[in-house]
Parts: C-alpha cells; sequence; structure tokens
C-alpha cells in the first residue's frame, strides 16, 4: 500500500478514527443543539458537511462499532462454537458477484469460525457463479489465514453441479453420485473429509450463503427437514424476513445482510484473539453506515427541538 | 470573470496537471498506456468533485461537469439505439446487403405477423417512425398522431391486462391470510412475543394488520364518496398506514444510499489518492 | 380524419392486445408489438437529438448567457455521437459490440458517464439527511406517525437499537427494536404497500379502457 | 430418532454398496454379487398429453416413480425421457429429471428447421429410462403414444382476468351512460390539484417561471399519459397569467407530445403569441445527466413552483431536495410506490399512487372522466367485498374461494 502522497499519519487508524468523529461529529452536534434552541434551523450545508465527514472518516480511518449479536445470529455462533472439534460443517456457496458485497464477509466468517474449530468443511456451490467466488474465499480466507490446514483432509472443496434442486435431491442421500470427484477430480474416496461421509445425513451442520433461488429455503426443503441436518444461512437483506418463518424450528439462526455479518464477526473477535487483525468487511462496512444513521438520527431530533422552540416562541408574543 | 475565479481555475488546473503526472507514475510498472490511464483517472475524480461540489452551491465546475455530462449522455444512448435496435434487430429482418455491411447475421423467415414475412411486416415500424419524423414539416405535421396512437394503443392493451393480473387480482387474493397459524395452544401464543415461528401471537397480529390496513388504505382512495363517519375513520386510519409505511420505506432505504456515498468516496480516496488499501 | 384515424389505430391496436393475452396463438404479439416501439423510439432520437443541437446551438449563436457551456454540451455531443456511429476506437471494427472492452466508446463510458452517474446518485446520501432534517417533524398527527416509523427503523439498523433493548427477554423479542423494525417492513409497510398497488392497478385499468374508448386523448396533444 | 440415524445408516451402506461407490472391501464381500448388478425397477404408468393453454409444440408427461427411487434398492438418481415418432424408435433423449421426479414438459420449438422441432398434430411415442450412477444398469418404462400436441384457441387458466376485464369495463361503460344522462357525480377534493392553481398565482405575482418535469416516463407509460392532462391545465393558466414555463423532458417522444398539449394549451387560452416551442425541450435520455441538467435549471431560473408528474425513479428525492433549495412550492405525483415516500416527505404536496390518474378526470370534470372515475371506486368496492369473503372462507377452511383468483400462466 505504497500510494503516490506519502502516509503521514502513522498512528493506528482505528484510534485516530474513533477520536476524529467523537470530538467533530459529537462536538459538532452539540454546539448545534445550542443554536438550534436559540436560532432554529441550521443551514442544510451543515447536514451535508456531517454527512460527508461521517461517512468519510470511517473509511479514511476504519472504525468499527462493536455489534451485539442479536439471538438469531448469536444461536448459529454458538453452535459452530459447541459442535465437537472435527464435526463435518457445508458451506454452500449460492450466490453471485452482485450480490457477494453483502453475503461473502459472511461466507468468510463462517470459513474462519469452522477452521478455527478445527471442523471438517465442505465448500459447494448451487450457483454456476458461486464458484470463483468460493475460490476467492478460499484464496483470500483459507489458505493464507490456515496455512496448516491441508485441503482433503481438513476441508474439501466439491465446487458447483448444475441441477439446483435435482442436486439436493441427490446427495441428501449419496454425495457420490452427485459427485464422483471435488473440484480438482479427486475421487471423493480418497478425500478424507469424505472418509465417513456419504450423504448430508452425516453432516453436523449445513450453512447455505446466499439470497436467490435455490438458496436457503431450497436446502431447508429438500434437505434439512428430509434429513433432519440442522441448518443456518446468510442471506441479502431483503432475503431474511422470507425466512423468518423457518427460526429456529428449521433454522438453528440467521444472518440478514451486512448487519447479520457485522455482528458475526464482532462475536468472532470477542472470542479468537487470532482474528482481531483480519479484514472484516462486515463492520467496516457497519462503520459509515452507524455514524451516518447516527447523524440522520441527531438531526431529526434537532429538527422537532428547533420546531418546537420556534413554535414556543410564536406563541408566546 | 472575476479575479478569484482566475486563481481558482488555475488552482484546480495545476491539482489536475500534478495528479495526472503523478497518478502515471504510479501507474508504469502496471500499464503500457499508463499515460492515457492517468489522465482518465484523474479526469473521473475531477467529474465526480465538480458534481460534489455543487453541494456547496452552483458553480461552474459543476455547469462544465452537467453540460458534459448531457452531450455525452445523449449521445450515448442514441450511439446504443442505433447499433442494438435498428442493426440488431431492424436490419437483420429487412435487407441482406445491409446485413453484410454491419455484418450481422441474416435472419430470414420469421412470421412475426402471421401471415406477413418479417421482410414485409417490418416495414410498419419503419414507417411509423418516418411518420413521427414529420412533424418537423410545418404541413403535414399532424401526421405524426398516428405513431403516437400506436404506441399508446399498445401500451393501454397490455397494461390493462397486466396491472389487472398482477396489481390487482394477486394483491387482492394475497390478503386471503388466516388468523390462526399454526395453532399450537394457548401457552405458546400468549407466552411467545417474538417474531419467529414459535411467536404466533406476533404474526396473527401482523396478519391482522395487514389485513386492516389495507381495506383502510383502499377506503383512502375512494373519490367519488365524501370522507365522513365510519367511511371517514377508515380512511383517517388508512393514512395512518400510508404514513407508517412512508416514514418506514424512507428509513429502510437510507442504507442504500449511504453505500452509494460510500462507493465514491472509495473511488476517490483509493483509487484516485491511493489512501486506502 | 386527423382527430378520428388516431383514436380508431388505439382503440384497434389495444384492443387486438388485450385479446391477444387470450388466445394463445396470438400471445407473440407482445413481443413483436414492443420491438416496433423500441424502433420507433429510435427515430424519434432524431427528434431529441435535433432539438439538443437547436437550443444549444441557438445559445452558442446568440451568445446568450452561459453559452460557452453549451459549447461543452455541444463538443461533447459531436465527440461521443461520431465514436458511437462509426465505431472509432473500436478494436474489433464495425463487427465488435459497441461496448467490447477496449473500445474508446466503452472508455469515455467507463470514466465519464459513470463517474458523474454514480455521484449524482450519490448526493441521495446528502439528501436523505437534509430531507429528514427538514421534513420529519411532529407537526401533526400524520406527520408524527411518519417520524416514528423512520425513526424506528432507522434506529434498528445500528447497533445501538439492540443495545438499548437488549434487556427484554426473548420472550417478549418483538419489543427488541431491530426486530420491531423488521415487524414493521413486513406488517404495516406492506398493508401500504398493498393499498397502493391494488389503487394503482384499478387506475392503470381505468386509465387504459379511457383511452382504448377514445375518452381520454391527452396523449395526441389535444385540450379538450 | 437414534433408530431413524441408525436405519438411514443401514440403508446408505446398501445404496452406496449397490452404486459401486466408495466402499470398503468388507462391504463388498459381505454383499451377494447379483445385487451390486442388479438394475432397478422401471418406472411406470407413463402418460402424455397435450399441454393446455399454450401455442402447441408441447406435451405434459407423467410417470410414476420406480420402486427404487428413494426406497427399495435406492440406486436411482434420476429419469431420461426419450420421444420417437413411432413405437419402434429411433427414441431421442430429451430431458434428465432428478430422481423422485413425476413430470415433464417437453417444450419443441415452433420453427420447422430448428434442432428441437417439434410439430403439432403428429403422434409421438414416448417412454422413460430410470437411471443410475453406473450408465450401463438402467430401467425402462414401456412406450406410450401415440400422443399429439396441438394449440389451444383460448387460455382457460386466464378466466379470472377475463371476468375482471369484462366486469371493469361493463361498469366503466354503465357510469359513462349515467354520466352522460346528467347525474351529478361527487368526487372529493384533492389537495395536491388544488394547490396548483394557488402556485400558478404566486409563481406571477413573484414573476418567475413555473418548472413541470414529466418524468422518466416514455411514451407508453400511463403515469406520462395522465401527467400531460395536468400539464395541459397548466399551461393553460400559465398562458393566462403570462407567467413564463420551462418543460425539460428526457424522452423525445413525450416531448413531442409535451409541445402539442402546450400549444393547445395557449391557442385554448388565447395567446398562441405567447407561446414559444423552446418552453418544452429535449435534454438527454439518460437518467442522472437528466437530473443534472434540471437541477442545474431549478437553481439558475429559481422557479416559484416546480411540479413532477408522471414515472419518477431514484432521481426524485434529488429533485425534490434541490427545489426545497431554490425555495420552491412543490407538488409531486407519481405511480412508482418506492419513489412515493420521498415525495411525500420533500415536496409540499403529493398525489399518491392512483390520485394522479384521478387528477385528470378532477381537472377535465368531464361527465365521461367522472363516470369511469366512478367505476374505479365500485371496482374498488369489489376489492373490499373480495378481500372479506376471502378472509373469511380462508379462516374456515375452504380454500376454494382463493381457488378461484388463481391465475395459471
Amino acid at each position: 500500500m505504497t500510494g503516490w502522497i506519502p502516509r503521514i499519519i502513522a498512528i493506528s487508524g482505528s484510534d485516530i478514527g474513533i477520536i476524529i468523529s467523537l470530538v467533530v461529529i459529537g462536538g459538532g452536534l452539540a454546539w448545534l443543539l445550542k443554536q438550534s434552541i436559540k436560532a432554529g434551523d441550521v443551514d442544510r450545508r451543515i447536514v451535508f458537511l456531517f454527512i460527508f465527514i461521517s461517512v468519510s472518516v470511517p473509511i479514511l480511518f476504519p472504525i468499527t462499532f462493536s455489534e451485539t449479536a442479536t439471538p438469531i445470529v448469536k444461536k448459529l455462533y454458538d453452535r459452530i462454537e459447541n459442535l465437537p472439534e472435527g464435526s463435518a460443517v457445508l458451506i454452500s456457496f449460492d450466490f453471485d458477484p452482485a450480490m457477494a458485497p453483502e453475503v461473502q464477509p459472511m461466507a468468510d466468517a463462517f470459513a474462519r469460525h469452522c477452521l478455527a474449530k478445527n471442523h471438517k468443511v465442505i465448500f459447494m456451490s448451487l450457483w454456476a457463479t458461486g464458484q470463483s467466488l468460493l475460490s476467492t474465499t478460499l484464496q483470500n480466507v483459507v489458505r493464507p489465514e490456515f496455512p496448516e490446514k491441508i485441503e482433503g483432509v481438513d476441508f474439501a472443496n466439491l465446487g458447483y453441479k448444475a441441477g439446483n434442486e435435482g442436486v439436493l435431491n441427490v446427495i441428501v442421500t449419496n454425495f457420490r453420485k452427485m459427485f464422483p470427484t471435488d473440484v480438482n477430480s479427486i475421487p471423493l474416496d480418497s478425500i478424507a473429509v469424505f472418509k465417513k461421509i456419504r450423504s448430508c445425513q452425516d453432516l453436523d451442520l449445513i450453512i447455505s450463503i446466499g439470497g436467490g433461488k435455490p438458496g436457503a429455503k431450497e436446502w431447508i426443503l429438500f434437505v434439512g427437514d428430509p434429513a433432519n441436518v440442522p441448518m443456518g444461512c446468510g442471506v441479502a437483506a431483503v432475503t431474511a424476513p422470507q425466512l423468518y418463518p423457518y427460526y429456529p424450528k428449521q433454522l438453528l439462526g440467521i444472518l440478514g445482510g451486512i448487519k447479520g455479518a457485522a455482528e458475526y464477526e464482532s462475536e468472532l473477535v470477542r472470542h479468537y484473539d487470532r482474528f482481531a487483525d483480519v479484514k472484516k468487511p462486515g463492520l467496516r462496512m457497519m462503520g459509515p453506515q452507524t455514524l451516518a444513521h447516527v447523524v440522520i438520527m441527531a438531526f431529526i431530533v434537532l429538527g422537532n427541538i428547533s420546531y418546537f422552540v420556534t413554535r414556543r416562541r410564536g406563541k408566546k408574543p | 470573470m472575476s479575479r478569484t475565479m482566475i486563481i481558482l481555475l488555475a488552482l484546480v488546473a495545476i491539482v489536475f496537471a500534478v495528479s495526472w503526472a503523478a497518478k502515471s507514475a504510479s501507474l508504469d510498472d502496471q500499464y503500457d498506456d499508463y499515460i492515457s490511464r492517468g489522465f482518465l483517472i484523474t479526469l473521473a475524480a475531477f467529474l465526480t468533485l465538480s458534481i460534489l461540489s455543487f453541494l456547496y452551491k452552483d458553480n461552474p465546475f459543476y455547469k462544465f461537469a452537467e453540460h458534459l455530462f448531457v452531450g455525452v449522455s445523449a449521445a450515448y444512448w442514441m450511439s446504443l439505439g442505433f447499433w442494438s435496435t435498428i442493426v440488431g434487430n431492424l436490419i437483420p429482418r429487412l435487407s441482406v446487403t445491409l446485413s453484410a455491411f454491419f455484418k450481422v447475421p441474416h435472419i430470414e423467415d420469421e412470421y412475426a405477423l402471421y401471415i406477413l414475412p418479417d421482410k414485409v411486416s417490418y416495414f410498419i415500424p419503419v414507417v411509423l417512425g418516418i411518420l413521427l419524423l414529420m412533424r418537423l414539416s410545418k404541413k403535414a405535421g399532424w401526421i405524426s398522431s398516428w405513431p403516437l396512437a400506436f404506441i399508446v394503443g399498445t401500451t393501454a392493451g397490455l397494461n390493462l391486462v397486466r396491472y389487472l393480473r398482477s396489481d390487482f387480482i394477486e394483491q387482492v387474493s394475497s390478503t386471503f391470510v388466516p388468523l390462526l397459524v399454526d395453532w399450537q395452544g394457548t401457552g405458546r401464543f400468549f407466552s411467545d412475543f417474538n417474531l419467529y415461528a414459535y411467536g404466533q401471537f406476533v404474526t396473527m397480529l401482523g396478519n391482522w394488520v395487514i389485513f386492516i390496513g389495507v381495506l383502510c388504505g383502499l377506503v383512502y382512495f375512494f373519490f367519488s364518496k365524501e370522507h365522513k363517519g365510519i367511511f371517514g375513520g377508515a380512511s383517517r386510519v388508512g393514512i395512518w398506514v400510508l404514513m407508517i409505511t412512508f416514514g418506514a420505506s424512507f428509513g429502510y432505504t437510507v442504507m442504500g444510499r449511504i453505500s452509494l456515498l460510500v462507493g465514491r468516496l472509495t473511488f476517490l480516496f483509493h483509487d484516485w489518492l491511493e489512501l486506502i488499501g | 380524419m386527423r382527430r378520428q384515424v388516431p383514436l380508431i389505430i388505439t382503440f384497434f391496436i389495444g384492443a387486438l392486445l388485450v385479446i391477444s393475452v387470450f388466445i394463445p396463438p396470438m400471445v407473440s404479439l407482445k413481443e413483436t408489438f414492443t420491438l416496433y416501439f423500441d424502433i420507433i423510439a429510435v427515430f424519434a432520437f432524431f427528434l431529441g437529438g435535433g432539438n439538443l443541437l437547436r437550443v444549444h446551438l441557438g445559445k452558442l449563436y446568440g451568445k446568450k448567457q452561459d453559452w460557452g457551456f453549451s459549447l461543452v454540451t455541444v463538443a461533447g455531443f459531436a465527440m461521443m455521437l461520431i465514436v458511437g456511429l462509426f465505431k472509432i476506437g473500436n478494436p474489433g471494427g464495425i463487427a465488435a459490440s459497441i461496448t467490447a472492452e477496449g473500445s474508446l466508446f466503452q472508455k469515455l463510458f467507463e470514466y465519464i458517464m459513470v463517474p458523474l452517474g454514480s455521484t449524482m446518485y450519490a448526493l441521495l446520501a446528502f439528501f436523505v439527511a437534509s430531507a429528514s432534517y427538514r421534513a420529519f417533524r411532529a407537526k401533526n398527527r400524520e406527520a408524527t406517525i411518519l417520524l416514528i416509523g423512520a425513526f424506528i427503523i432507522l434506529l434498528g439498523r445500528t447497533p445501538f437499537g439492540m443495545m438499548l433493548t437488549s434487556w427484554i427477554p426473548e420472550q417478549l423479542s418483538i419489543l427488541q427494536i431491530p426486530n420491531l423494525a423488521i415487524w414493521i417492513m413486513n406488517g404495516p409497510n406492506l398493508a401500504g404497500q398493498r393499498a397502493i398497488m391494488i389503487g394503482i392497478g384499478l387506475g392503470v385499468v381505468s386509465m387504459s379502457i379511457r383511452i382504448l374508448l377514445g375518452i381520454e386523448r391527452s396523449y395526441l396533444g389535444e385540450d379538450k | 430418532m437414534k433408530f431413524k440415524m441408525l436405519l438411514a445408516l443401514i440403508l446408505l451402506c446398501f445404496v452406496s454398496a449397490v452404486s459401486g461407490f466408495g466402499q470398503s472391501a468388507e462391504e463388498i464381500m459381505a454383499l451377494p454379487d447379483s445385487m451390486a448388478m442388479a438394475p432397478p425397477a422401471p418406472p411406470s404408468n407413463v402418460r402424455g398429453v397435450d399441454t393446455d393453454n399454450d401455442h402447441g409444440h408441447s406435451i405434459t408427461l407423467t410417470w410414476e416413480t420406480s420402486p427404487d427411487d428413494g426406497a427399495g434398492l435406492n440406486n436411482v438418481i434420476g429419469y431420461k425421457v426419450f420421444r420417437a415418432e413411432s413405437p419402434d424408435g429411433p427414441f431421442i433423449e430429451r430431458a434428465l429429471i432428478p430422481s423422485g421426479g413425476t413430470g415433464h414438459i417437453d417444450v419443441g420449438a415452433k420453427e420447422k428447421d430448428a434442432n428441437d422441432y417439434l410439430p403439432d398434430h403428429v403422434g409421438f411415442y414416448y417412454k422413460v429410462r430410470a437411471i443410475t450412477a453406473d450408465s450401463l444398469i438402467y430401467a425402462e418404462s414401456e412406450v406410450f403414444g401415440p400422443v399429439q400436441s396441438y394449440g389451444q384457441w383460448f387460455n382457460t387458466g386466464r378466466v379470472p382476468v377475463l371476468v375482471f376485464v369484462i366486469f371493469f369495463l361493463f361498469v366503466t361503460l354503465f357510469f359513462i351512460q349515467k354520466a352522460k344522462g346528467g347525474a351529478n357525480l361527487f368526487v372529493r377534493r384533492l389537495a395536491g390539484i388544488e394547490a396548483v392553481d394557488e402556485a400558478i398565482g404566486r409563481a406571477t405575482e413573484m414573476g418567475k417561471p413555473i418548472l413541470y418535469v414529466l418524468g422518466l416516463g416514455t411514451a407508453a407509460d400511463i403515469a406520462t399519459i395522465a401527467s400531460y392532462t395536468i400539464l395541459g391545465r397548466v399551461a393553460k393558466k400559465v398562458a393566462e397569467y403570462q407567467t413564463g414555463l420551462i418543460v425539460p423532458c428526457y424522452d423525445p417522444i413525450v416531448m413531442t407530445v409535451a409541445q402539442e398539449t402546450v400549444k393547445a394549451s395557449y391557442m385554448d387560452a388565447g395567446r398562441p403569441d405567447a407561446y414559444y416551442e423552446d418552453m418544452v425541450y429535449f435534454v438527454t435520455q439518460s437518467q442522472f445527466a437528466y437530473v443534472a441538467a434540471v437541477n442545474g435549471t431549478m437553481l439558475r431560473e429559481r422557479p416559484a413552483t416546480n411540479i413532477y408528474m408522471g414515472k419518477f425513479y431514484a432521481e426524485s428525492l434529488i429533485l425534490a431536495e434541490t427545489g426545497a433549495l431554490a425555495g420552491s412550492i412543490q407538488i409531486s405525483g407519481t405511480d412508482e410506490i418506492a419513489q412515493i415516500p420521498f415525495f411525500v416527505v420533500a415536496c409540499d404536496y403529493t398525489l399518491i399512487g392512483e390520485e394522479l390518474y384521478a387528477a385528470s378526470a378532477y381537472l377535465g370534470r368531464e361527465p365521461l372522466l367522472l363516470g369511469s372515475l366512478k367505476a374505479q371506486d365500485y371496482a374498488k368496492a369489489a376489492a373490499i367485498i373480495i378481500a372479506i369473503i376471502g378472509f373469511i372462507t380462508m379462516n374456515f377452511g375452504i380454500e376454494a374461494f382463493k381457488h378461484l383468483f388463481y391465475v395459471s400462466n
């Protein structure tokens, strides 16, 4: 990261970010509060300035807010945490590049968590476009952060198979029918991960990540329910409400949108020191969002204060 | 031109030039065409900042960006329309020679209009298009309403059925919601006030709200009856439901809008200034 | 003749398309006519481009206020049109797609139109804030409901929503703000959207019938 | 649960042994040789009929799954559908359906020279093959046929839509007749429209123009068509008051219509001399370039009133906030549901959805238009009644009513 503008700032980015934003935004809002009570509305350029600061500062100096995991996220986290070491977890990448910014952080977080707990992880995809995103996770997260993990022994990559629900229909009783080999054309029988796994029924947890069809819903209907395998999912924010009815009976937990990802990352960081310094896109993207939301809410409050003050003054001649 | 303006222009020109040079130097080891790339990225950054400057007030930089945008985009859509619609859809059906000229595969023997081969029937839009251009003539301008009638007739016909089906029949029938959802006994009903599958009370409450909300909302849209009495009460509830809808939808979109700004600022800080990794 | 023919065309074409929905052999009419519309629309580009040039050349010629900026528009228009229509700087020549990677047309799009367009779009981030500040005020009952709806949703999308209400037990979790936000989106919000949709559905149907019957003829540019 | 798991496990051992994958040496030894090679039982009861409600060139097939699909030998992984023109073949493969499947719609091309041309009125023969993981082990059903494909002349699946079209047409015609007969039809106040006149007056006082934005709709959008009527009315008032009018357009065809409308209004108001063509001009057919230009116009011309009527997308709030910044009174109306909240929040008056269409009738005050508005209200009443009946029947477990509204493709 050697930019052509020399980097002058050498202090830890996140500290200075928090200081700047607290001082500027907090102080500014306090000053505005005084102004609103005294003189009414503020110029809208000041509103613009606040938004600009609240979005740009966390981009420059990453600020991460510690998210409290909602129960719906926490339950899924706890399940992965409490499974005995060496359990088999399947993570399915059912999304395309358009959805990736929202759900790939979840995939990364799940992969990290499972590997850190020494679970055996099986990666696959029901979407043709999901395979390259799967490789992205393997390349950016699994291989660099877990160099000790060996493909085939600790995790396996089945890649993509065409057939949507048809694939699920088959693997619920037999993986080898649908995936005679993994993505590298190695027969499943020579892969250690699959030594004891014949079908989805032998898995301890299935996680579907996506937001379209086929996705979490199809996994529940074709695999989770009939084979009685615990399931979790991570989906785009717009899809999440459609899955709530399945929680908590058929889904252990749901991560909805970038906020769900941020909550999960937050939980990971809290329990694992090794993840303190890895990239956390979910939390990072929530930084500008949270500050901007707070600023907007603060301005709504300010607006109402100045409105009531002016009205009271108007009434008293 | 005022003096401050001249100084400002000069300043911007200098910054632009410096950025171009520095950016090109920075891209040197990655690309062969680093000089033009450096220029294009600097230009994109300059245009981005010009638009953002509008938030302060209208100014010559914004005016420049705006006028450039209008000219370029108008020509963009025209070129695209020409190549994709005229060359892509019309010419292959009309003429072998022209297809060969534009190097597009000729489509033969199709009958979109049953007995008329496409070779003939595709003159209909051409003729209608030319009739539309007739409005430039003072004498025969009135004939340009024929293609309009064709277009409007097409839409009216299509929309009539489409909206009746998806916005009316389907929406009305999806308000047929069950009052009791997956009943599991009163114990569960009153103990779990949550959103999820166990929280039957909340699900049912949601169904009731949808049902009553839709009815009251519809009452609000009655035009030929005065909103008085029970009718007026229902229409007032209707307005409230609409107001919650508007407030909630507004709040819900904020996140997406902030993401757009994050995207633009990331371009400035990362692709242009290389401040962040 | 001048008044009657367009009305007859509208009625005939419209009725044909309504019927086509129910008659399987006629279903493809829809696509054909839509394609016709696209082709007619390209002819209309001449009218649009001509008008654009007329307005800006007029300003240039008359040296009206801001004529210099009109020059920018005309130059940008001419540049893009020449590059686009003749596929100048397209590595694949005439046979390649106009938006082929590396073509000059695509480059101009990427480095001029994309930054301009997405920055205009990004202005919304500022405007949602200024609009919230200006408009979400508890002036009357309706405005208060609007304000509360927006506020709960906004709060529910930040970590503070959960922080403030995490003490509420799981049994009553509907009252936790993030959950309340979800419920509002799926309950009252859905109801409102649906009521508007049904209304619009009816409005469009009614309007279409008026158009087909020739009662509504504003599209012909005549004032009744 | 445990018992089930055990059962499943035993079953699985069986399956994997049979399908010849991944078994250990002991398992193979333990199983009789014949079973490992045993073909599954064939699917049965293959039936084919012409696909309903279409334009021909399609046959719908159904069959019963092989007893070894999901049970028994449990080695069926899917079905292949074959078609021939005579019972003896040659059969060509048409589709592969995953296990558990019991049907397939064989759709062919309409064009004679296409590869998978499926002619109408020709007898075809079908058979279904249950396949296993081993390509040599399969079982075929008996041949079914002949079955012909043919086009229907009427789509019965869309009857509910037709019923409503006819109902609507009838009600509209009825009220138009009634209105023609001189019946007095009431229309409630539309604040947004009432405000238009007031706003024009204000513009005159201030000596500033009025900005009318028709939105991003094309000439084919109903919202745009509704907007023309309001534009006509505004233009007429503007002509009478001798105020300025600015109409930037997004679509060239919309521009031509808008020019005609404004011209006609000026004629109507008796001021054809005050009309000039550049009042209505084309900007560009690009969403945000158009917004950029309109924004600039707002801040430079400082119109007293901005009117936004028609189809709007993400730009709604950009326009409305810039207008508020310029200090203009703003009146809006759109049928784009996602944008209504932004207009409601940022504008002084907003016509919500259907109100936009009603505005043209409201303004015209013509009996014909009012009649159709009345018809619209009756349809709304019908919607409410249907919703209530549906709600009641649903809660008494009667599904039949809901099925009345089921529209198939």
